[in-house]
């Protein structure tokens, strides 16, 4: 076992074991905390470049411990791996410096942080596992660990939720692991395997039709599948970051993810258009995608409307999978990652006004463009982002779905992508012009001046600016190979005959 | 068998359960608790006719004297109790009933109970090891006759000195509740008659000696540590009756060096014998009888204390204070 | 002629003392309190165990066993004596009248 | 029906009759008594068992003697826990299911 | 070093140990105060470590050269007694190892209380006879010795030495209610005995040995056979408290006094459970009908059900735990029927995963228990809706339950999950999913008893007032056992290895097809 086996597991550990040793730091030690955790961040990230770059030139990281006889502990790097690893480290990364600010003087940061750390662990973990076993311990630390973030605030209802959250959540993982025994029993320890690990053979196909609906259903609550989403708007009453990370990068993120490898890596695109599989999940997914918009539309605190949209957004990424078309495959990969940067931007803002100025509600947003620029010029960046506007990060994605539905021979999809688009718009669009052109409401006339240079606190305006700048140079970029797109074309690729354009 | 015999034990067979039916729903606890002594009594009798006089002895002894007197001693203790504060005048004249519903829902599946295992003990095969020659060889090679006694500490001695631990804990187990003494459930004129104490010294050497026979005795034929320490038992048992014994039976670390004897002899010769033949309990050849003999000796001595001890379930007082 | 004589005398033994047992019972069940029903069952179960062991002994044959049911014998005096005494002073202490015709 | 069928079945008989006290009566003396003569049934069997051959088996015999000095042990112990409730409670029953809530207060 | 483990002698020390700990505690009681509980103290770690240190030498031998079989006194079964340890025997004397060890160690602190001390609960800090050492050791002695027995007759004795004990340690707990769930406890352990000792009379009358691998061999379908499995297997799933003969456990672990509630809880009714696993699988094998498995396997699925459901009613710590064990149990018994399934390639997961949890739970619930005790220790009482804000308190103890709690889940990384996850591979794979269904059922209702404390002692005001401080070795126990037992589903590969020496099924592949 050598350097490049335990690589991955340094990953993982790196996270993890910052978070361990500030779970028994004081409160108050603000500054030990914040070397330890960034200390544990850059090795990460470091050790996530080191990785990338091996994957770019076809190395292999692999690390197997048996468990159980016939069923190992995996981690395996591939393509998909990276771009979901990439996407998590780089997000916590901005995510963290946000919280140190948001957080600033707040109880239990300690306790934060440390599950903080451990909840981007097991994202990682998510990302590295190489079986759907190891797959399935990661994603349940992962609730465990999100859970103390939604009820961090310790009052009645946000324990009242947390409740609800782990039942949803557990009851999730728990119709998961019946899915991979499922799939254990008939055809033995399954590993992620570009192009697809069955072959269709291993049971009949009502068999393995099922046990695709288990996963599915399973993996659509944290990826809040309509009828399935309920926890996840009212998880906002968690602190900010937690929702950013829990929509942008991680509790959610990790359903939409399970979708890509089982389809992509367990079943494989054929298998799965062989079983029939796949228009349930592009109607399950755009059922969702319309009814969170709709929702969306309808929510006036401005956590909720974002919650809903996520409801909305995150479908694309199963949409796109769905679709039986390589094209569509790449749209849905892509989302991933625009996506996430997306809702990250829009939640840190929605943070920020709320920290600076005590607004949650979108009826009293009037007029707060002029006295947040910066943190409302890159809300309106991600917003329009989300409508689809070029060259956004959102555009390239809806351009990839639309393509790939039209050549997948489900023109009808085209109708949801441009009904979701309009409903964006709806939800979206008066927050901009208020913000931007309205009269300035009570709150915002009478909040108080910035008290420093910035418009509010500098560690969580940085953090928005750089998510905005990533939204807009993932869009304009995307044409490069290392681009995000670039990287999602090649995931959708392997296995395949399929070559990039240009 | 005889007519007679076949009649004499179907009598005493169907007596049996009679008698414990009779003591379970006697209408006070006393009654309860003679019949429970008569049917021990019975039962000793019944063992005799199964040709097990060992059994017959400890029974009687144990089972029927010792017990009984326990009973007796607790059933007075909660009487006694009563009568001073009065407060519920149930005990120890009760006859709880349950509702018949709930009779009957116990009925229904005892009486299963019981068909099923007379179904099974009357359909036994014929037993495919013959234990009685395996026991009949090993004794006809080894230096201990009886063959009981030859099983119980020789064969599964094992078993008897878990036995003994057994006895250990449970005066461990009733001292750890740190109960005081019951007064004498007998009234004052009991214990304090000089005929009864003059009737228990002369009783005490009888005892004394048909216990060292019956320890002696237990190599060749019926009798052993068990019966003996049964009989020196109960003979302190009412020794403390009547007052010639204290309750806490003397110095505490006396008692409890004396409880624990005959358990730590026979882990001492057990490991010893570890050592020496490289088996638990192996007893080095030659050595057998010998060391039988030793550890029936002190066995004798800690089932005798410990049966008293129980009796009077008061730990024994320690130096520099009350326990 | 002698084993017969000697089964003769043991079976008049052990059925004389058959009947004190008998009587015993009768006196037992019968007879109005506690002394008096001390009184019928101690001296009938002596005698009435006696006169049986008396014709046990000779049937034996042996002197061992006889000296063994002679003290045996012995015993159940002893205590049955005892057995008696406790009982009755017991009694008397308690305030048990001593029961008399009327 | 031989003798030993006899005792066999005295042995079961006994046990099912204080099987079925055990649970009908509520007194703990009682109880007590019910599990020692039912141990008493046990041990009728297991020594009628051993004299079913031409030979009497002296293995049963062991574990009955065994047997005994458990079952006195055993319900020395049982009686003095009766006491020690009775001390506390004033009484010798078992509180019936659902009453076993903490009855002195909070400690429990 | 091999030389060392091949004595077989090795297998007497886990027995002979704590009982010579008990006699010389025993004897210690004598000396009051202070110096008493520093003397018994040692004795009893020394016993521990004694019995740890032999466990692993077990270890050693038996993975090395299959199973071992020891004649005591050197007489041949089955006229005499013998031992005998496969993968199951010392798996369990690793069990009791892991939890007794920590049980006594945690015991150093809870019995710490001086005299006079201001105290709510004063049995639960003083053990005023110096009864607590002993009692233990026999209790251990006897665990062990009926996982290494061979012997039908001996497993009585071994049976009844752990009733006895277990009785007077719930008695230790000095109140009311402790007195009566002790009796109770006393009167289901002796009846289960009893059971038993039936059982094991009629399997004698049928072949007249006791050896267990001589009536492994006997065994046959015939009328006494049946009966002595019904009798047995009552009196066991009595003391293990399968529903719905559970009655006795909640009073028993509540009110003992909380070490000794983690041990019962922990250890003792698995002694039992693994009694029943030996006459099933080894004694009766293939005697039993095929449908007789779904009687323990249908109870134990309602037990999961009603166990949790009970659970969530409770306003004790320990009474939820206590209902969280009838529930845990439950699952141990699925295992009789998806073993009797109709695929028997899947045996040795159904069995294996059930002793699994043995392990998994002994250790979780141990710890739980004990930082159940902590709280008592610290504030007094154990009822929730007092111990609102606790954490603030007793973050360390809150910690414990939390991650204890992911074994009662059954969540990866813990050995519940490994265990959990066996089983449900079996029942599917056996073709018996309604069980699968019961096992994933349990481990959201789970969830939900667990977060009736978490819940309110997670709130941010405090209204729990700690009024002393416990010793930092009884929460510290706690925690780093209730760590270990979510670590446990990481290495069970070399346990599981174990389990296949000697085990009743092959050990094929697991968990795949």
């Amino acid at each position: 076992m050598g350097w490049s086996a335990m690589l991955p597991l340094l990953v993982i550990l790196s996270s993890a074991l910052a978070s361990f040793v500030i779970f028994f730091l004081d409160d108050s030690r603000a500054k030990l905390r914040t070397a330890i955790y960034v200390g544990g961040e850059t090795v990460k990230l470091v050790l996530v470049l080191v990785m990338l770059r091996g994957i770019y030139f076809e190395e292999d990281y692999e690390l197997r411990v048996p468990v159980l006889p016939g069923i190992d502990f995996l981690l395996r790097v591939n393509e998909l791996s990276m771009l979901f690893l990439v996407l998590s480290a780089g997000l916590w990364l901005v995510t963290t410096v946000y919280s140190i600010g948001y957080l600033r003087g707040a109880p239990h940061r300690s306790r934060f942080f440390g599950f903080f750390g451990l909840s981007v662990s097991a994202t990682a973990g998510i990302a590295l596992s190489g079986n759907l076993f190891t797959f399935y311990i990661f994603y349940e630390i992962l609730t465990l660990a999100t859970y103390p973030l939604v009820v961090h605030r310790d009052t009645p209802e946000a324990m009242r939720v947390g409740r609800m959250y782990l039942v949803y959540t557990i009851g999730g993982g728990v119709v998961l692991l019946a899915g991979v025994v499922g799939l254990q029993l008939v055809a033995g320890a399954v590993e992620f395997t570009p192009g697809g690990a069955l072959s269709g053979d291993e049971a009949s196909g009502a068999v393995l039709a099922a046990i695709f609906f288990i996963f599915i259903a399973g993996l659509g609550v944290k990826n809040a599948f309509v009828p399935l989403h309920s926890w996840l708007p009212a998880a906002m009453v968690a602190p900010t970051p937690v929702s950013a990370l829990l929509h942008g990068v991680a509790v959610v993120k990790a359903g939409a993810f399970g979708i890509v490898r089982v389809v992509h890596e367990v079943y494989g695109l054929e298998l799965a258009q062989t079983l029939g599989v796949l228009l349930p999940l592009t109607i399950i997914a755009s059922v969702t995608i319309v009814y969170g918009s709709f929702m969306a539309a309808f929510q006036d605190e401005l956590k909720k409307r974002l919650a809903y949209s996520t409801v909305s957004q995150v479908s694309y990424i199963a949409l796109g999978i769905s679709l039986f078309s390589l094209t569509g495959s790449v749209g849905g990969v892509v989302h991933l990652v625009h996506q996430g940067v997306m809702k990250v931007t829009l939640f840190l803002c929605a943070g920020a006004i709320s920290e600076t100025l005590g607004i949650k509600h979108i009826s009293k947003m009037g007029g707060i463009g002029r006295r947040m620029p910066w943190t409302m010029g890159a809300f309106a960046l991600a917003a329009l982002g989300m409508i689809g506007l070029p060259p956004m990060a959102g555009f390239i994605s809806k351009w990839y779905l639309g393509l790939g539905a039209i050549s997948a021979g489900q023109p009808w999809v085209i109708a949801v992508l441009v009904l979701s688009t309009v409903l964006n718009a709806i939800y979206f669009l008066p927050i901009l012009y208020a913000a931007f052109f309205g009269k300035p409401s009570e709150e915002v006339a009478e909040a108080p001046e910035p008290e420093g240079r910035f418009e509010t606190d500098p560690l969580m305006l940085f953090p928005i600016l750089t998510t905005a700048a990533i939204t807009l140079l993932v869009g304009v970029f995307a044409g490069m190979e290392i681009s995000p797109l670039g990287w999602s074309e090649l995931i959708a690729g392997r296995g395949t005959d399929y070559e990039p354009r240009n | 068998m005889s007519f007679a015999g076949l009649v004499l034990d179907g009598l005493l067979a169907l007596s049996l359960p009679v008698l414990a039916w009779r003591a379970l729903s006697a209408r006070d606890l006393y009654r309860a608790v003679i019949l429970f002594i008569t049917f021990g009594v019975i039962l000793a009798l019944a063992w005799a006719r199964l040709g097990a006089p060992d059994i017959a002895l400890a029974e009687a002894a144990i089972g029927a004297g010792i017990t009984g007197a326990l009973l007796l001693n607790t059933v007075g203790g909660l009487s006694r109790k009563n009568d001073k504060d009065d407060e519920r005048p149930d005990e120890p004249t009760d006859r709880v009933g349950r509702p018949w519903r709930t009779r009957l829902a116990v009925t229904v599946p005892v009486t299963i109970l019981a068909g099923g295992l007379a179904w099974a003990v009357l359909s036994f095969p014929a037993p495919v090891v013959d234990m009685p020659s395996l026991v009949g060889e090993a004794v006809a090679e080894g230096e201990v006759s009886h063959p009981v006694t030859a099983v119980l500490l020789d064969y599964r001695s094992y078993d008897t000195f878990l036995e003994i631990g057994v006895l250990l804990l449970a005066a461990l187990c009733v001292w750890s509740l740190g109960l005081s003494a019951v007064r004498s459930t007998a009234p004052e004129a009991v214990s304090g008659s000089p005929v009864l104490a003059g009737f228990v010294r002369l009783l005490a050497p009888a005892m004394v000696v048909s216990g060292v026979y019956l320890l002696w005795a237990g190599t060749s034929q019926p009798g052993g540590a068990f019966q003996a320490g049964a009989v020196l038992g109960a003979l302190g048992v009412v020794m403390v009756l009547t007052g010639l014994l204290v309750p806490s039976l003397g110095r505490g670390g006396v008692v409890r060096a004396g409880l624990a004897l005959g358990f730590a002899v026979f882990l001492l010769v057990g490991v010893v014998s570890m050592l020496a033949t490289g088996g638990f309990l192996a007893y080095p050849e030659g050595f057998e009888y010998g060391l039988i003999l030793a550890i029936e000796f002190f066995l004798t001595f800690s089932i005798a204390l410990t049966l008293t001890a129980l009796f009077t379930t008061v730990p024994p007082r320690e130096k520099g204070g009350g326990a | 002629m002698i084993p017969a004589l000697i089964n003769a005398a043991s079976m008049f033994f052990v059925v004389a003392g058959a009947f004190f047992f008998l009587a015993g019972t009768v006196g037992l069940l019968r007879f109005p309190d506690v002394y008096t029903r001390l009184h019928s069952l101690t001296k009938a179960d002596n005698t009435g165990l006696g006169l049986m062991m008396v014709g046990l002994a000779i049937q034996s044959g042996s002197i061992l066993v006889a000296l063994k049911m002679a003290l045996a014998w012995l015993f159940v005096l002893v205590s049955g004596a005892t057995a008696a005494h406790l009982i009755s002073t017991t009694a008397l202490k308690s305030g048990l009248r001593i029961w008399r015709k009327e | 029906m031989s003798s030993v069928d006899m005792y066999l079945l005295s042995g079961v008989a006994v046990f099912a009759v204080c099987a079925y006290a055990l649970v009908v009566h509520a007194h703990l003396i009682r109880k007590v008594i019910a599990i020692n003569m039912m141990g008493s049934g046990v041990f009728v069997l297991l020594t009628a068992i051993a004299r079913r051959g031409d030979e009497t088996d002296p293995v049963p015999h062991a574990m009955v003697l065994t047997g005994i000095v458990v079952a006195v042990s055993a319900t020395a112990f049982a009686l003095a826990v009766v006491r020690k409730l009775h001390e506390a409670t004033g009484h010798a029953y078992l509180p019936e299911e659902g009453e076993d809530a903490p009855p002195d207060g909070g400690g429990g | 070093m091999a030389s060392v483990f091949e004595n077989t002698n090795w297998m007497l020390a886990p027995i002979l140990v704590p009982l010579a700990a008990a006699t010389v505690a025993f004897l210690l009681m004598g000396i009051r105060g202070e110096a008493r509980r520093n003397a018994q103290n040692a004795v009893g770690l020394a016993a521990a470590l004694g019995v740890a240190l032999s466990a692993l030498a077990l270890w050693a031998m038996v993975s090395g050269g299959g199973p071992v079989r020891y004649e005591l006194g050197g007489w041949e079964a089955p006229l005499g007694i013998n031992l005998y340890a496969d993968g199951l025997s010392v798996f369990m004397l690793i069990t009791t190892a892991i939890v007794g060890g920590a049980g006594s160690v945690y015991a150093l602190g809870y019995f710490s209380g001086r005299e006079g001390e201001d105290a709510r609960r004063k049995e639960d800090l003083q053990d005023e006879t110096g009864s607590f050492w002993p009692l233990w050791m026999f209790l251990w002695a006897s665990m062990n010795g009926m996982f290494l027995a061979a012997d039908a007759f001996n497993l009585y004795i071994t049976l009844e030495i752990l009733g006895l004990s277990a009785a007077a340690l719930i008695t230790l707990g000095g109140t009311r209610m402790a007195f009566s769930a002790g009796m109770r406890y006393l009167m289901v352990s002796l009846l289960g005995s009893l059971a038993y000792l039936l059982g094991v009379a009629l399997l004698y009358g049928s072949f007249g040995a006791l050896d267990l691998a001589t009536l492994g061999e006997a065994a046959s379908p015939i009328p006494p056979v049946w009966a002595a499995l019904a009798l047995i297997s009552l009196g066991m799933a009595l003391k293990t408290g399968l529903f719905p003969l559970h009655f006795w456990m909640p009073a028993a672990y509540t009110s003992a006094p909380s070490a000794a509630s983690a041990i019962l809880a922990g250890l003792v009714g698995k002694a039992s459970f693994y009694l029943l696993l030996r006459v099933w699988f080894d004694v009766f094998g293939g005697s039993a009908p095929p449908a007789a498995g779904q009687i323990p396997g249908v109870l134990g699925a309602v037990a999961i059900v009603w166990g949790a459901v009970m659970a969530m009613r409770q306003t004790r710590i320990k009474t939820l735990l206590a209902y969280s064990s009838v529930s845990q149990m439950g699952y141990l018994f699925l295992l009789f029927a998806l073993v009797s399934g109709a695929a028997p390639e899947r045996s040795f997961e159904a069995w294996g995963g059930g002793v699994y949890l043995v392990l998994a739970h002994a250790c979780a619930k141990a710890a739980m228990f004990m930082a159940a005790g902590v709280v008592i220790y610290s504030v007094g009482h154990d009822e929730i809706p007092r111990l609102r804000g606790i954490f603030q308190k007793l973050p360390i103890s809150v910690a414990t339950f939390a991650v204890g709690g992911i074994t009662m889940m059954g969540l990866p990384t813990s050995g519940g999950f490994t265990a959990k996850y066996l089983l449900f591979t079996a029942s599917v794979g056996t073709g018996q999913w309604w069980y699968s269904l019961v096992v994933l059922a349990g481990s959201i209702l789970a969830a939900l008893y667990l977060l009736r404390f978490l819940n309110p002692a997670l709130i941010q005001v405090p209204t729990a007032k700690v009024y002393r401080d416990a010793p930092q070795i009884m929460s510290g126990t706690a925690f780093v056992l209730a760590v270990f037992s979510v670590f446990l589903g990481l290495m069970s590969a070399p346990l599981f290895e174990l389990l296949s020496v000697g085990a009743p099924f092959p050990s094929g592949t697991m968990g795949g097809s």
